[in-house]
């Protein structure tokens, strides 16, 4: 990993032309060692100060970039994304390679490598492999991604999969063939082209039965990465030290230089970001993996040049944050180019932090993602366009007065953006209702097909960075409201998405889906806002700190303690 | 005495059972629903039905706090979200799907850091506040009086989250005068322990103590026109001891009681004063409950806060008894 | 024994009552026998204790700055108009040059300039003269509406239950016990969402109106409480006094008693503790603001001028100062006011 | 021996407070000398209390202004550092405070406070031990036993207390000893005691006693010499003896003869400052009564097997109320015009069945009737009570308590108007002020308030309310009790008056024997709840059957 990336960088860290995505490796890629990191030293303490304690380590329940991300310490997967100097590749972890397919992408075959081991010294086999793939399918683990059920099984939802069969508990699953410790044979009914990158999602790590207690497993999972769990108590601490059975031959990403990662939850990150930043008590030696700089400190970080050193800053995996619009609510193209108009992109961004929040996006889809092009439909200047906007309401059939903007209330500055956005549409005639909302029932209220709401912002994300769980998982007519939220409906659409899921090649389905994109923007069904980004900081003696590109926070596993 | 102290513990009893159930109604009967919180964003509604149900949610609200209180008293075991049974052993507050703990250790593990800020502070309120008021009655209308009165004016007047700010500006950030504020464990050693607390203790007992500040001097002021204040002067006591053996004592009793109240809120969680320097207590515990619809936790607070007020008042009572022999026999 | 209890301890407030529970209760006695018929003035107890009052030179300049307050208050729109600025227009986000690209005016001391005389809001960039203008007509309404529910609801019951007695005193003793025991605070916090969301229509802007009667609700619920407690304490001493019995004895009937014998002895009581539970109330309403509920934006409040100046204090520490200072002025004039009132009402204070 | 024990000269004593300087010692001067028993006397206000503390130098030295000189033993106290005359406090000067329960401290036991006042001025190296020794014996020494030296102050009895107070004025045998008030707030025959006791200490250890008093009977059991005090200032100096029989000054003439004794005549009326010497009238139409004691005429009022009883507190949660049995069976009867007394100690039972009477307190068991009529429920039933107070009216106790302090005068005295008549308002005032005028007040009076009226004032309001509505029967539970002796008087001799121009029937409570002997036609004495006695007052004062009157009768010799 390099060292900083690009630090402090508030207004251009995220431009968008030097964004990577991420290519397949070889099996030469997917041997270890890792190389060595200059600088690098091994032994002591690397402290991550988090304000909370992960909600699930169980590696079939994690479903969030920064989780997926701190869990490589203690956990593998059969494949997952080495990162050279900020480019990710995806190469085999566990497996010998990314895996091979066959049948037009119905069957894919994964070898594992020689050595890997238990934190107890046990090798891991491919059973491990198959009874955590199994387990996706248990009741409890609704949490995690539904792709493995879905894909396995072939059915449209995981409702739809359990129903076929319903976890470890309903004996062998057929679809995963283990012909014998080391190899992993999987049989689609459809065919899948990203099965490479689901492998390397935490959903895809061994599980072995014998340790496999339960609830108790969300606390406290088995290692099979260069650092095992010690001491969990929730809410307060936790603690790895290096997992001796590991062995660096095996890993082609992961290093063992610090000898334990403590982690310490609940201290408020205002407190920790001060002392990280002044050094003071362990601060050089404190980061947070999960926080980013609070926007108390982050102007006077901004100026000082020895603490501007100390701010990680990069792009926020593949995420955007767009303004969503009720579809079925607001039918008219023209009214929903005119919310497009009044968006104002910069008292907005102002509103929430500033340039360092990323930069404007003119596409639905993240510069993150496989085969992602640059557009821009319908250009609009950062503050923008009243006049316009009042052309093409004067255009629609429907005459509208009123829209209503529902937001998530547990953040003052989700207050102060409804005030901009009532100010930008008020310029254009339009009142704005403004509806606060608890952020548990928010999905809920809002979501359902009658709720009253046309607009709200959201943030969004692929899965991995390919378009394939985009659009398709999106934009069909036929999805629920949980997926398909502006109730998105175009037939020439759906037709389109249904012959691309036929697709068996990679590059040829995201192609086809990036191309499908444009024609989705067209009907302005969202309006782009930003392409995310994060700024975070780290003490001054810990190095590695860098965002991780595909899991969008700094990557705990590439973290050591510098040389003095 | 045993008569009075059971009669006290069994109208504590009523008013807790009452607090409870005031708890339990009010908050299960608001909007959002707990189910949803457990079963996570990407929840449809049949599998949000199935966790409500195995939550026990679909069931009427009276056999749901009967289980509640079963639980106080006996332990029960709690369903999790996928339906594994999480045993919760007496007294259970029930279980906290966001933090993912039983209610009870959840306050446990936040206990310490509540203790902590508030027995320093109610340290510094009783002990400034009853010396500043007792020294300002005693010197009343001189220099030392208008000056404490002044003080204290402000301090009863003065926002803690405005003075927490500001002295933190000032005191921590500007001039690094203090240390940042934070909990640090008592087995991290004492020194670490108070100097990460001394600003909390500080405004905190600032703030208290200029109310208790008033409340002394104007006792003590009503004391010393006491028949039996004049008696003892009357027998030639020093002006020292007559204040120490009788004015003090004769203003006691309020005092005692205001500060009764004063710890039981304290100890109940210093909402505010947590929530502004940082501390992880059990004040935090509960705003952030609240804005998270975390209800389980959100009522386990309220009864601990409860518990704290009403344990504390009748303490204060029990020792403004044995401080005044007409009410230990009454 | 005493079950008297005194109200949450966080707010500040309850000090205030706990100092005022125990002086009443005695004054009981007092009033009457304490003053000698000889010096008595040819003056009405309240011609007395205006003239008392008008004596206190702290309390007088503390009732002028209330007024004062008020006044503003009332006037706000005026003066807003005169100082040529309203405290919902996002000066700094719609004039470039005012706020950085972070949202922190470029100006140094918060962006104090001959515009804008106390600075802009960071973020916003809206005007914190006005702002704090209008804030404080926020917390007066909020506050001055909830006293007078409370003092309604405080004395009737009070009066009521402290002439009644028995099991209704009973009842009553052990209501505000559980009253006393909730942690008023988190409820306001847990509440406020919830009358939101249950009497609003959702595809409508929650009225202000009911922002505030809401709130004015919750403050009122818990509120009179304390109030209740030391007028039923006062009362029933009152009840024992003999010119009840006389009452009772030339035949009045129980309403005349309630309203002309024992109301004008608690009027006291009820002044000093309104005086004093202005303040309370604004103080609360703050610290709603402060911990995110309360009244919503647009709607100027200062209680969320401090939370924002808490989320910026270290760039821009001028911010929290205008709403910090101004609540401290406020909430110190009112005690002021509350004490001189108590001192003028009580004939043993010579202090 | 020249050298006075206590010297007193030109002394000033003045307060402030509020803006106000109340002068309550104005020029006053006497010597005490050792051994001998000074009676201070006056009227409530006088500056009786204040001479007393300012002689220990007690006043709040921030409000007060203290003139002229005091000497203790050759000591100066006015102007003398605290240090000088703390050494004086409880060693050479001792004093009794008025209110003995104020003046006991309630948080420490009786032998702490005792021993605590011997030990300030013991010699260095007294030991505790010694010290409560010596507070048991002195507690014995005046007839505690050593027993209950452990015993909080709200344990004893007022007496008690009283004696107790005593007690730690003499443990370090003062050369000085200043009583205010010892015996006030006592019932007869423990006043009898104190006083035996003060007596006794001041013969064996020659102490020099300032006793400060209104009663003028005190005074001439107990003092040498007296000194009245009016105003602050002296008015008459005097050997007891000559100033009893042959004071100078009308006022002291007033003062002593204020207050009936068992030897003035009945129905008389009493002399006051304003009418120093009243024609000696005795009550032209006193009704007839029979031997038995019952009256002859149309009877009024009557209650037959009267038992009332209160609810006490409970000793634990899940016991029963004890209950307090206040009166037990008691039976009396008023006729039309007749003036019944009803006598007896405190607790007794008094005041329940005189509440009884007027309806405000509802009877457990018995009979109560007025005019033939059953008012038992009168408590109960609003409407009956407000027919019932048409015709009966109560007087109370306390002239401060019993008047709403937040109402005018004209308010007071409508109040019963407004209930029982249709009268305007300016009908309601013009009665009102003809009742005032009636009882000695004037019209001008009716837009004051209480306060602004003197102790006796206000009990002529108290009477003119109970007068508005014409009653039939006026029931006065201890009118006169809570007021001066001069007041006492005045306040007597309206309500003869009264009695005499309306025809009112009256029952008046009292414990004060004297007092009821000389306004009452029949008399009821009455013990722990039950009549032990009742007939014509000259029986019952002239041969009392029960053994309680003559106890009681001794005591107040
Ligand atoms: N501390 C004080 N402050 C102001 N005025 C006082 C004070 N003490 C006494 N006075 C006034 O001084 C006058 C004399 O009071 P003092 O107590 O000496 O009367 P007294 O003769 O003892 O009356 P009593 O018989 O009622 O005890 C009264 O008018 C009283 O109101
Ligand atoms: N409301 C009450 N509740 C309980 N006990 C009462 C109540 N009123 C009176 N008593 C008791 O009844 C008894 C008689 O009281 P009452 O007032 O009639 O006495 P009294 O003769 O008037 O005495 P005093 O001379 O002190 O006025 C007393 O023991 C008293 O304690
Ligand atoms: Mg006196
Ligand atoms: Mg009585």
């Amino acid at each position: 990993g390099a060292d900083g990336g690009k630090a402090g960088d508030g207004a251009t860290a995220a431009k968008s032309g030097k964004r990577l995505t991420a290519t397949l490796g070889t099996a030469e890629d997917s041997k270890g060692p890792a190389p060595a990191v200059e600088g690098a030293r091994s032994g002591g303490t690397v402290r991550i100060a988090n304000a909370n304690d992960y909600a699930h380590l169980d590696p079939q329940k994690v479903y969030a970039g920064e989780s997926y991300s701190t869990s490589l310490l203690w956990g593998r997967q059969l494949t997952q994304y080495q990162v050279v100097d900020g480019r990710p590749k995806l190469v085999g972890d566990l497996a010998t390679d990314t895996g091979r397919s066959s049948d037009g992408g119905r069957t894919w075959t994964y070898t594992l490598k020689e050595g890997i081991a238990w934190e107890d010294g046990r090798p891991i086999t491919s059973e491990h492999v198959k009874y955590g793939i199994e387990r996706t399918f248990a009741p409890g683990f609704e949490l995690g991604p539904t792709y493995w059920p879905e894909w396995l099984t072939g059915s449209e939802d995981r409702t739809g999969a359990v129903k076929k069969y319903g976890g470890p508990e309903d004996g062998d699953l057929k679809a995963i063939e283990t012909p014998d410790e080391r190899t992993i044979v999987l049989h689609f009914p459809e065919p899948q082209s990203d099965v490479p990158y689901m492998a390397a999602q935490s959903s895809s790590s061994p599980v072995r039965k014998d340790k496999d207690t339960g609830t108790g497993y969300d606390t406290h999972p088995f290692a099979s990465g260069p650092y095992r769990i010690v001491e969990h108590k929730q809410n307060q601490g936790l603690t790895l030290e290096r997992n001796p059975h590991w062995k660096p031959d095996t890993d082609p990403i992961r290093h063992q230089y610090a000898d334990r990662f403590e982690f310490t939850f609940g201290k408020k990150i205002l407190n920790t970001a001060q002392e990280v930043l002044n050094g003071r008590g362990d601060g050089a030696d404190t980061l947070s993996t999960k926080s980013e700089i609070p926007p108390e400190l982050y102007a006077e970080a901004a100026r000082d040049p020895k603490k501007k050193e100390l701010l990680v800053a990069g792009s926020r995996g593949a995420y955007t944050q767009d303004l969503y619009i009720k579809n079925s609510r607001v039918t008219d193209p023209e009214v929903r180019k005119a919310i497009h108009y009044l968006f104002p992109r910069e008292q907005a961004r102002q509103i929430l932090g500033g340039p360092r929040l990323g930069d404007f996006a003119t596409t639905l889809s993240s510069p993150a993602v496989v085969g992602w092009k640059k557009y821009d439909l319908y250009p609009v200047g950062p503050t923008g366009d009243t006049e316009k906007a009042k052309e093409h309401l004067a255009r629609a059939k429907t005459k509208v007065d009123t829209l209503t903007y529902a937001y998530e209330s547990d953040a003052p500055e989700n207050d102060r953006l409804a005030q901009v956005l009532v100010e930008a549409f008020a310029k254009a005639g339009i009142k704005l209702v403004t509806r606060p909302m608890d952020k548990a029932a928010f999905n809920d209220q809002v979501f359902r097909g009658d709720a009253p709401y046309d607009l709200w912002m959201s943030t969004n994300s692929v899965d991995w960075p390919t378009p394939s769980t985009l659009l398709p998982d999106s934009y069909h007519s036929k999805l629920d409201a949980l997926s398909n939220s502006i109730r998105y409906s175009n037939p020439v659409v759906d037709k389109e998405l249904e012959r691309i899921a036929g697709i068996g090649d990679a590059r040829k389905k995201a192609d086809a889906l990036i191309d499908l994109e444009r024609t989705v923007m067209k009907d302005v069904p969202v309006v782009p806002f930003l392409y995310s980004a994060v700024t975070q900081f780290r003490g001054a003696n810990v190095g590695g700190a860098a965002v991780h590109p595909i899991y969008g926070s700094i990557a705990a596993a590439d973290l050591y303690l510098k040389k003095p | 005495m045993t008569g009075y102290i059971l009669r006290r513990a069994l109208q504590a009893a009523a008013v807790l059972l009452a607090i409870s159930a005031a708890a339990f109604g009010l908050f299960y009967a608001m909007p959002s629903d707990p189910a949803l919180i457990a079963c996570g964003p990407k929840c449809d509604t049949a599998r949000l039905e199935a966790v409500r149900h195995g939550m026990g949610l679909d069931r009427p609200l009276a056999d749901q706090y009967l289980d509640y209180l079963r639980g106080l008293v006996a332990g029960r075991t709690i369903s999790d979200v996928d339906g594994t049974p999480i045993p919760c052993s007496a007294p259970c507050l029930g279980y906290s799907y966001t933090l993912h703990q039983p209610v009870l250790d959840a306050i446990g593990d936040r206990l310490p850091v509540t203790l902590s800020l508030a027995g320093g502070a109610l340290a510094v309120i009783a002990v400034l506040g009853t010396g500043a008021g007792f020294a300002a009655a005693l010197r009343r209308g001189k220099a030392t009086d208008r000056l404490l009165s002044g003080f204290t004016l402000v301090g009863a007047s003065v926002q803690i989250y405005f003075l927490g700010y500001a002295l933190q500006y000032l005191l921590v950030y500007a001039t690094g005068l203090l240390p940042l504020p934070g909990y640090a464990p008592l087995s991290d050693g004492p020194g670490a322990w108070a100097a990460g607390l001394l600003l909390p203790w500080l405004v905190l007992g600032f703030v208290n103590a200029a109310v208790f500040t008033r409340l002394t001097r104007s006792q003590t002021l009503e004391t010393l026109h006491e028949g039996y204040v004049r008696t003892a002067r009357g027998k030639g006591l020093t002006a020292r001891r007559t204040h120490l053996g009788y004015t003090a004592r004769g203003a006691a009793a309020p005092l005692v009681q205001l500060l009764g109240l004063e710890a039981g809120a304290l100890f109940g969680g210093a909402f505010i004063t947590e929530t502004v320097f940082g501390l992880g207590g059990v004040g935090k515990l509960a705003v952030d409950s609240v804005v998270q619809n975390d209800l389980p936790t959100v009522v386990g607070t309220v009864l601990l806060a409860a518990f704290s007020v009403v344990l504390f008042v009748a303490l204060a009572d029990l020792v403004v008894a044995w401080l005044d022999p007409r009410v230990r026999l009454a | 024994m005493t079950d008297v209890q005194t109200a949450d301890a966080q707010s500040g407030q309850h000090a205030g009552h706990a100092e005022h529970t125990g002086s009443t209760a005695r004054a009981g006695h007092a009033t009457g026998h304490a003053e000698n018929p000889r010096t008595a003035s040819a003056r009405g107890p309240r011609a007395t204790a205006w003239h008392a009052f008008r004596r206190d030179r702290t309390g007088m300049a503390a009732l002028t700055v209330v007024l004062l307050c008020a006044a503003l208050a009332a006037a706000a729109p005026l003066v807003a108009a005169l100082y040529g600025k309203n405290p919902t227009e996002h000066y700094g986000q719609n004039r470039p040059g005012l706020l950085s690209a972070e949202g922190l005016p470029v100006l140094p001391n918060g962006g104090i300039s001959g515009e804008h005389w106390f600075g802009i809001e960071p973020g916003l960039g809206r005007d914190v003269f006005a702002q704090l203008l209008y804030g404080m007509r926020t917390s007066l309404l909020v506050a001055l509406a909830s006293v007078a529910v409370i003092a309604v609801t405080g004395i009737v019951l009070g009066v009521t239950v402290g002439y009644l007695g028995g099991l209704a005193d009973r009842a009553f003793t052990f209501v505000c016990n559980v009253l006393l025991g909730f942690p008023t605070l988190l409820l306001l916090l847990a509440l406020s969402p919830v009358i939101q969301t249950r009497f609003v229509d959702p595809g409508e802007n929650e009225p202000v109106w009911m922002q505030f009667t809401s709130l004015i609700l919750v403050f009122s619920a818990f509120g009179w409480v304390p109030l209740a407690m030391v007028l039923r304490t006062a009362v029933r001493s009152l009840r024992e006094r003999e010119f009840v019995q006389a009452a009772r004895a030339v035949g009045a009937s129980r309403r005349h008693i309630v309203l002309r014998e024992l109301l004008p002895n608690v009027w006291a009581p009820v002044l000093v503790h309104v005086t004093l539970a202005v303040p309370g109330i604004v103080t609360a309403e703050a610290a709603l603001s402060f911990l995110g509920v309360g009244i919503n934006e647009p709607v100027p409040d200062w209680g969320r001028m401090i939370s924002r100046g808490s989320e910026v204090f270290y760039d821009d520490p001028t911010y929290m100062v205008f709403p910090g200072v101004a609540i401290l002025v406020f909430v110190l004039a009112f005690n002021l006011l509350g004490d001189a009132v108590r001192d003028a009402l009580d004939p043993r204070t010579a202090r | 021996m020249n050298q006075s024990a206590l010297r007193v000269r030109d002394l000033t004593v003045s307060f402030t407070g509020r803006g106000r300087t109340v002068t309550a010692v104005d020029g006053l001067s006497f010597d005490l000398a050792p051994g001998e028993v000074l009676g201070l006397v006056g009227e409530s206000g006088s500056g009786k209390s204040t001479v007393g503390l300012a002689a220990l130098g007690l006043h709040d030295p921030a409000r007060t202004r203290i003139t002229g000189s005091i000497g203790i033993g050759g000591t100066e106290v006015v102007g003398a550092p605290e240090s000088a005359v703390r050494k004086l406090r409880g060693a050479k000067a001792a004093m009794v405070f008025q209110d003995a329960l104020a003046a006991l401290s309630p948080f420490h036991t009786v032998e702490a406070q005792l021993a605590e006042a011997y030990r300030v001025h013991a010699p260095a190296g007294t030991g505790r031990a010694a010290a409560r020794e010596k507070a048991r014996a002195m507690l014995e020494r005046v007839g505690i036993p050593a027993a209950r030296a452990r015993d909080y102050p709200h344990q004893f009895s007022g007496g008690m207390r009283q004696r107790v107070v005593i007690a730690m004025a003499l443990i370090n045998g003062p050369d000085v000893l200043i009583a205010d008030e010892p015996t006030t707030a006592l019932d007869a025959r423990v006043q009898r005691q104190v006083l035996e006791l003060l007596t006794e200490l001041r013969e064996e250890s020659g102490t020099a006693v300032l006793l400060v008093t209104h009663d003028v009977g005190v005074v001439a059991r107990t003092c040498d010499r007296m000194l009245v005090l009016r105003g602050g200032r002296a008015l008459e100096e005097g050997p007891t003896a000559k100033l009893l029989h042959d004071a100078e000054h009308p006022y002291t003439r007033a003062l002593i003869g204020a207050a009936p004794t068992l030897g003035t005549v009945p129905g008389t009326r009493l002399p006051t400052v304003d009418e120093p010497a009243p024609a000696l009238v005795a009550r032209a139409t006193a009704p007839a009564v029979a031997g038995d004691g019952r009256p002859i005429g149309h009877v009024l009022a009557e209650v037959v097997g009267l038992h009332v009883e209160f609810a006490g507190r409970r000793a634990a949660p899940w016991r029963r109320r004890e209950t307090v049995r206040a009166v037990r069976g008691v039976s009396l009867s008023i006729a039309e015009g007749e003036t019944l007394g009803l006598v007896g100690e405190s607790g007794s039972g008094k005041s329940t069945t005189a509440r009884v009477l007027a309806g405000l307190q509802r009877p457990t068991a018995g009979a109560v009737r007025f005019d033939g009529r059953d008012i038992a429920r009168a408590a109960d039933d609003t409407r009956l009570r407000r027919e019932l107070s048409r015709d009966v009216q109560l007087v109370f106790q306390d002239p401060y308590a019993s008047l709403n302090p937040r109402r005018t005068v004209e308010e007071i005295v409508t109040t019963p108007l407004r209930v029982h008549t249709t009268l305007d308002a300016a009908a309601r005032r013009a009665r009102a002020a003809e009742l005032l005028e009636q009882v000695g007040l004037e019209e001008a009076h009716l837009d004051r308030y209480p306060h602004e009226f003197s102790g006796g004032q206000r009990q002529r309001i108290g009477i003119a309310r109970a007068l508005a509505p014409r009653p039939r029967l006026v029931v006065a539970d201890e009118p006169v009790s809570a007021l001066d002796v001069s007041v006492q008087a005045q306040v007597l001799n309206l309500l003869m008056d009264l009695r005499d121009e309306l025809g009112l029937s009256l029952l008046f409570v009292s414990h004060d024997l004297a007092v009821v002997r000389h306004f009452c036609d029949r008399v009821a004495v009455m013990r722990a709840g039950e009549v032990v006695e009742s007939g014509p007052r000259d029986r019952v004062f002239g041969e009392p059957a029960a053994a309680y009157t003559r106890e009681l009768l001794a005591a107040s010799m």
